[in-house]
């Protein structure tokens, strides 16, 4: 016992010592947490945020966002698109260096851009790009064989990083290249550290291109899984940023931390929009009517408020609603029982009928737990839900890719302009067995293909507006897809914190002008 | 009790159930563990109440509202309808999982010790190489091989914990199979089949039986220790689930963690309990100590 | 205990992790889920092109025995393979996570033998007193706790009642370019809460084990003999008694060592502790084969190896089994 | 001068389920220096557990010493503290067991055993104590002592390890030396040597020897006196001859007449019918009666207190009243 109370209290010895321990470097060290794995660094050939993260701070793009959709110069210091609409001229900076010293020329920018465009899952956002020109080393014209309205999007940071040529322009497959998990960029800050599902560490470009930045000398980025972790390291300030955090239970916690800011600005451009899918190509749901009597059965205001305690906005179409291609006109099926059973009569399911409900495993709230709902709020109108799980996301993916599913709950990004996130879901060339992430409704309608294609190569904003809005009118209505809350991504970060994240992109943007001042 | 009562022959088995009875603490565990099991009949058979209907607000206290005694979930489902309900597949994969280890431990162990030679050879090496499986990641491969109902789960656990069973088998078989009584069964020419399951095997019960009842414990821990990792099934309720769905919101709520955890701990600890009172019971002389 | 013997053993410890290898890598590959969907969706979708380019990448396109021939072959030479989902060898990330796991299971087995032995050796004194009655109480009590519920209510305790230990982790990445003091002592700090939770079980056991195995070796006539002698009673339990009751402790702790790691994933989950087993169970829900099936051949390796050192110890514990093979 | 140990009225009582049982009553010996005392009897007798108690090793609970006093050149040891008693263990007193199989530690060297005892009692190292110890196995006769000593138990053989319990037991020149039934695990070449060392040890060392036994061969090999236990008392006490010559009690009687030819030491007492009573069921009268051929209305009324009423003290009614 003796031995007990000395260990005890050697312990505790050591704890007192290590909060007063002193904090090392000196224009700050950033501690950010995550929950999702990166498989590796290369922004090019992997989507996704867990990348994306890390990827924007390593490499640079020709053009960044802040917070009002404006592109402004980065790589590029300007930029020129023809007339026409099929040609894009980037004259690029002239001091940009990648971090093993190289000049960045415009065959890096030509190399990335066809790289992406062979090799990123997002194939529509560079596929119109016919070649690449690059006259002299600093200017790079992008050659188009039909107008492309996305085309200055998709070359923000988290969707265009490039990559020097010198590296991966060695003839191997660039998604499987081995400088993938510790990349040579030309953005603010250098890799330094990458342990596989446990940490990255970055520190400052010394050379970075842009003057006086980056603020920060080193971001160090923590996979932590359990989202309860997560909180208590930033309540204990052992990390200063929390992004994409979107549990309800953890975003209210944090926001009594006296020393915490909560926000959800950050993510207009990811647009993340958590929604139920229906298999059209069923015959349980194809007769419209059943799809829409769920659709009234579903109370998305007691989702968003009382199953996410509020920190969840609805959603109604699939357009996030912060977008300026949104139509706010859409039918926003407010609950109503009778009506959802005298459809369910008319479509000839008086005496119910079975369902199985599929979701994303991972954290609850936005999935499971709305399918939980489901079984209990659809045997209202006569449906008896199974609530079909899956182990893991594999499994998850391929009954739904496999179209072997009712119902699944599902949660899909718009990724800042519709072509590239929003298209894929509807149009009927994309239902493609064994893809995740495409059609995989079945849902076809001639007219919404029509839409989506004019509204592709669409360049006055205001004709492609109203393209968008008969498309959405016509989707929410026939309901391949029932709507129900944009994703509640908020970013917690210390309040001393200058310049957060909080652009379009969010922390998928480089944080050269991050500064942590009483820091550390 | 005079000593005339002592010196009368009586049965092992009475013997055995008269240590037992006075067996304080088997005694409680029996008394823990059939509370455990009514209330677990009850809330299968008639229990009015659904653990996943949402009754009231997620995340409502113990005891803040008389009728949602244990509080509410973070969906608001009632956490007692869950533990009423969810005790009998936790239970029941418990119960069959180990019935699984015994079928495979004995059959095992009792063809190993009683052939020898190359049969025993053979076996030993198997039951050696299920032993150098490291038994949850292998239960976990299994799993999601066969997508996660409680007969995967039972038969996952059943697969992966035969291994000490079959030792423990062999062992008895082996001690027992020189004895007198075996050797006068061979000698009327009784057959081999005969011989195992009706002379040796009831001769082997009693630490048989120790151990099965110790065996329905770990897999019930083990069931739990599935499900906590997200790889029960979602459709039935179970301790194990409630504690691995509810795991995200300790910081906010410790009900819906704890008294699952609390149940599946008394269930197990009543169940050693008993298992330790019926190895006593059968050594009477490690009772002594 | 010569050469030969040793190298028997570990000839046969390989076949038998080989056997391990080869049984999952068939399971696993029954499986349903496609690793190049996984692949896809964590790219972000993809298309079916993408797919077969993937599956040509990763030999999934070949027949299931060609893989297994191919795998079985580098493994031989001493290659685990890519894994599907970081795109880095196996060995690699095992590297990275194996250090951890060991410091865990190590601290957890060393605690749980001192204390629970210690718990042991003294409830054997007094074997009708107090002690001995709260020592076996706490044993059975250890062993029907659920670990990662053990882990759950030490996590609540401890993030905010009483906020002396971190509760996940391994280190604090502000330290992280501290000095290895500094670091050692901070690894150590964060060690506490897991080391503990998982060997709270165990302990358990060991204390009811040597428990009993000392009452035993106490009621022996060298025991009467050492008294006779004039020892005194710390040398008469810790010397003469315990080194003959340590020998069914052994045996069980070899035995255990499996079964400690199957703990420890638990517990690694619980505590977010950087190890082999969350990689493990995160590799299974990604389908990423190769890192899964390296875990599971590192893992009946430590269980290899730790029945050898069981043996070994046991041969050394006890002259008696000296010069046996 | 006293005895060098004097056993006076000792009572022991141990709780059972069955109440509290007397094992030892009224137990009064004495040795001298130098002398040979023979403890006979058969198993259940108490002899052992007087061995123990001089020891100070009976296991308490459930045993304890009830009354009476054991004094070792005049201190009462059942008054000495558990410190000084252990000093005496091993020193001043040692002890050789039954089984030499089981009675050495299967995990230590003998050699190490041997010098665990030295360095216990002696301010001497690890090396001098396992270089005298080597000498003590060559005195009691173990061949190439100096490669045994680093021998495990169970290389040897039981007379060997017989040996090396004594080696051990004579390591610190104890002043008494308690041997309990030293051979009767050995066969019968073995005990004869077994026999020749102790009575050699003696002649070195000048100890006084209580050597335990039921065979009455052993006896009248080695001993000087005899005390003659029955049921927990001793029933008769004289010097050897005069018991071996002429016994009085029935009971020795029985026992003599179970020596056949001298040395063929493994017969058991199957002349005498019965068994020794257990000690619960003891009644007010003579323990033995049960079993005795001479057995009166008197002997089931009382017990025989061991006085003088011949050759030498017995404690028989029959005797006393001169019936035999």
């Amino acid at each position: 016992m003796k031995l007990m109370t000395r260990l005890m209290g050697a312990a505790v010895i050591a704890a007192s010592a290590l909060s007063s321990a002193p904090l090392f470097a000196e224009g700050g060290t950033l501690v950010i947490v995550a929950n999702q794995v990166p498989r590796h660094l290369n922004g090019a050939v992997q989507s996704g945020i867990a990348t994306a993260v890390p990827s924007t701070q390593i490499f640079a793009s020709p053009l960044r966002y802040d917070e009002d959709w404006t592109p402004q110069p980065y790589l590029a210091e300007s930029w020129e698109m023809s007339e026409d609409g099929l040609s894009l001229t980037l004259n690029l900076v002239q001091n940009a260096t990648f971090h093993d010293g190289k000049p960045v020329t415009s065959e890096d920018v030509a190399f990335s851009i066809m790289t992406i465009k062979e090799n990123h899952p997002f194939q529509t956002m560079f596929a119109p790009v016919e070649s690449i020109d690059t006259p002299d080393a600093h200017t790079a014209i992008i050659r188009l064989s039909k107008p492309h309205p996305a085309l200055l999007l998709a070359l923000s940071p988290a969707l265009a990083p490039i990559i020097p040529k010198h590296v991966f322009g060695d003839g191997q497959d660039v998604k499987a290249h081995p400088a993938n998990a510790m990349p040579v960029g030309s953005g603010p800050f250098i890799v330094t550290e990458f342990t596989p599902g446990e940490a990255i560490v970055l520190k400052k470009n010394p050379d970075f291109f842009l003057e006086g930045r980056p603020k920060l000398d080193e971001i160090i980025l923590r996979i932590i899984q359990d989202p309860s972790a997560m909180v208590i390291a930033m309540e204990n300030g052992e990390a200063d940023m929390y992004p994409f955090l979107a549990g309800s239970q953890d975003i209210r916690r944090l926001e009594k931390v006296e020393s915490l800011t909560i926000t959800n600005e950050g993510y207009a451009g990811i647009g993340p929009i958590n929604w139920l899918a229906f298999n059209t190509a069923s015959p349980k749901l194809s007769d419209m009517r059943v799809r829409q009597a769920i659709a009234y059965a579903v109370d998305r205001d007691f989702i968003t408020k009382a199953l996410h305690r509020g920190v969840s906005t609805q959603q109604r179409g699939p357009i996030i609603e912060s977008s300026p291609f949104f139509d706010a006109s859409v039918e926003p099926f407010n609950v109503d029982l009778d009506k959802a059973k005298t459809l369910m009569v008319e479509a000839g399911f008086a005496d119910g009928m079975e369902l199985s409900v599929d979701y994303i495993p991972g954290p609850a709230e936005q999935q499971k737990t709305i399918a939980e709902y489901l079984k209990s709020q659809l045997d209202k109108i006569g449906i008896t839900v199974t609530v079909r799980a899956a182990p893991d996301f594999p499994t998850w993916a391929g009954r739904v890719a496999g179209h072997d599913f009712e119902l699944t709950m599902d949660n899909v990004f718009n990724w800042g302009d519709p072509v590239i996130g929003v298209h894929r879901t509807y149009l009927t060339d994309n239902i493609r067995q064994g893809v995740i992430w495409s059609n995989t409704q079945s849902y076809s309608n001639a007219r919404v293909d029509e839409l989506l294609a004019a509204a592709a190569v669409e360049l006055d904003i205001d004709k492609r507006k109203a393209l968008y809005a008969e498309f959405q009118q016509i989707v929410v209505g026939e309901v391949p897809v029932y709507f129900i809350n944009a994703t509640p991504y908020h970013t917690a970060y210390t309040s001393s914190m200058v310049n957060p994240p909080l652009g379009i992109w969010g922390p998928m943007h480089p944080m050269d002008m991050v500064e942590l001042p009483d820091a550390n | 009790m005079t000593d005339a009562v002592a010196f009368k022959p009586e049965s092992p088995a009475r013997e055995a159930w008269r240590m037992f009875r006075r067996n304080i603490p088997a005694m409680i565990g029996v008394v823990v563990l059939s509370i455990i099991v009514l209330a677990t009949l009850w809330g299968t058979f008639f229990f009015a109440g659904n653990p996943y209907e949402i009754v009231w607000a997620p995340h409502e206290a113990p005891g803040v509202a008389p009728e949602f005694l244990l509080g509410t979930d973070y969906l608001g489902r009632d956490i007692f309808a869950g533990l009423v309900t969810g005790g009998g597949p936790t239970l029941a994969v418990g119960a069959a999982a180990a019935a699984i280890t015994m079928v495979i431990g004995i059959s095992l162990g009792a063809l190993a010790g009683f052939y020898g030679g190359w049969v025993d050879n053979l076996l030993m090496r198997i039951t050696e190489f299920f032993q150098v499986l490291p038994t949850l990641l292998f239960a976990m491969v299994l799993v999601t091989l066969f997508s996660p109902t409680l007969t995967t789960i039972a038969l996952a656990i059943g697969v992966v914990s035969w291994p000490q069973t079959a030792r423990l088998t062999r062992a008895e078989v082996m001690k027992i199979k020189e004895l007198e009584y075996v050797t006068a069964a061979r000698a009327i020419g009784a057959k081999n089949r005969r011989i195992i399951w009706q002379v040796i095997l009831p001769n082997a019960a009693p630490p048989l039986i120790v151990s099965a009842t110790l065996t329905i414990g770990v897999a019930i821990l083990f069931e739990a220790g599935l499900s906590f990792l997200g790889l029960g099934d979602p459709n039935t309720m179970s301790w194990g689930l409630m504690i691995g769905s509810n795991r995200a919101y300790i910081l906010d709520a410790w009900w819906p963690v704890t008294f699952p955890g609390l149940a599946i701990f008394l269930t197990v600890f009543s169940v050693s309990l008993i298992g330790d009172g019926l190895n006593d019971a059968f050594n009477p002389k490690l009772r002594e100590r | 205990m010569s050469a030969s013997f040793l190298f028997r053993r570990l000839v046969y410890g390989l076949v038998l992790m080989l056997g391990v290898v080869v049984l999952n890598f068939i399971l696993i590959r029954l499986a349903p889920g496609d690793p190049a969907v996984v692949i896809a969706g964590e790219m972000g979708g993809g298309d079916a092109a993408l797919l077969d380019a993937i599956r040509a990448q990763y030999g999934l396109d070949k027949p299931l025995l060609t893989q297994l021939g191919i795998y079985l072959g580098s493994i031989l030479q001493g290659d685990l393979g890519q894994s599907f989902f970081f795109n880095q060898p196996v060995a690699t990330l095992i590297g990275n996570r194996i250090g951890p796991t060991i410091l865990l299971v190590l601290s957890a087995q060393v605690l749980s033998i001192l204390l629970g032995v210690f718990l042991g050796v003294i409830a054997a004194r007094k074997p009708n007193g107090v002690l001995s009655g709260v020592v076996s109480v706490v044993a059975t009590v250890g062993y029907a706790v659920p670990v990662f519920w053990t882990g759950i209510m030490l996590i609540i305790l401890f993030a905010s009642v009483f906020p002396i230990f971190p509760v996940e982790g391994m280190q604090s990445v502000r330290l992280r370019d501290a000095g290895l003091w500094v670091r050692s002592v901070d690894i150590a700090h964060h060690l506490v809460l897991p080391a503990f939770t998982l060997a709270l079980i165990y302990l358990a056991q060991y204390a009811r084990l040597s428990r009993a195995s000392m009452l035993d070796v106490l009621g022996s006539d060298y025991i009467r003999t050492a008294r006779a002698k004039g020892a005194p009673e710390h040398s008469i339990l810790f010397k003469h008694a315990l080194r003959n009751a340590s020998l069914p402790i052994l045996t069980v702790a070899g035995l255990q060592f499996g079964n400690l790691i199957s703990g420890a994933l638990l517990v690694e989950t619980v505590f977010n502790w950087p190890g082999m087993g969350r990689l493990a169970f995160e590799s299974i829900l990604r389908r990423d084969y190769p890192t899964v099936l390296g875990v599971l051949f590192f893992a009946s390796a430590m269980v290899v190896v730790a029945n050898l050192l069981t043996d070994l110890s046991y041969r050394l514990a006890d002259p008696r089994l000296r010069g046996k093979t | 001068m006293s005895a060098l140990l004097e056993i006076e009225n000792l009572r022991v009582a141990f709780n059972t389920r069955h109440g509290e049982v007397t094992a030892l009553d009224s137990v009064s010996l004495t040795v001298n220096a130098g002398e040979t005392l023979g403890v006979v009897g058969e198993s259940g007798c108490g002899k052992s557990i007087t061995a123990l108690s001089v020891m100070g090793l009976i296991p308490s609970p459930p045993g304890r010493i009830a009354g009476g006093a054991i004094r070792l050149a005049g201190e009462d040891l059942t008054r000495v503290s558990e410190a000084r008693m252990r000093a005496l263990r091993g020193a001043e007193l040692a002890m050789i067991f039954q089984e030499p199989m089981t009675s050495l530690n299967p995990v230590f060297t003998v050699g190490d055993q041997i010098a665990e005892a030295i360095m216990l009692h002696q301010k001497v190292g690890h090396a001098q104590a396992f270089r005298d110890a080597v000498a003590l196995l060559d005195r009691v006769g173990i061949p190439s002592p100096d490669r045994r000593a680093r021998d495990y138990p169970h290389q040897l053989s039981g007379g060997m390890r017989q040996r090396v319990m004594i080696a051990m037991a004579v390591s610190c020149r104890p002043r008494v030396l308690i041997a309990d039934e030293p051979t009767t695990a050995l066969d019968v070449t073995v005990q004869a040597q077994i026999f020749d060392l102790l009575n050699e040890i003696q002649r070195d060392f000048g100890a006084a020897i209580i050597l335990i036994t039921h065979d009455m061969g052993a006896i009248s090999e080695m001993a000087d006196r005899v005390a003659v236990m029955y049921a927990g008392r001793v029933i008769e006490e004289a010097d050897a001859d005069d018991v071996l010559d002429h016994p009085q009690h029935p009971y020795t009687r029985g026992l003599i007449s179970c020596i056949p030819a001298l040395g063929k030491g493994d017969t058991e007492l199957r002349e005498i019918p019965g068994v020794v009573p257990p000690l619960h069921r003891l009644g007010a009268g003579c323990a033995f009666a049960e079993r005795c051929a001479h057995r009166n209305g008197r002997c089931d009324s009382g017990k025989p207190l061991l006085v003088n009423h011949g050759h030498h003290p017995a404690a028989c009614h029959a005797v006393q009243e001169g019936r035999i």
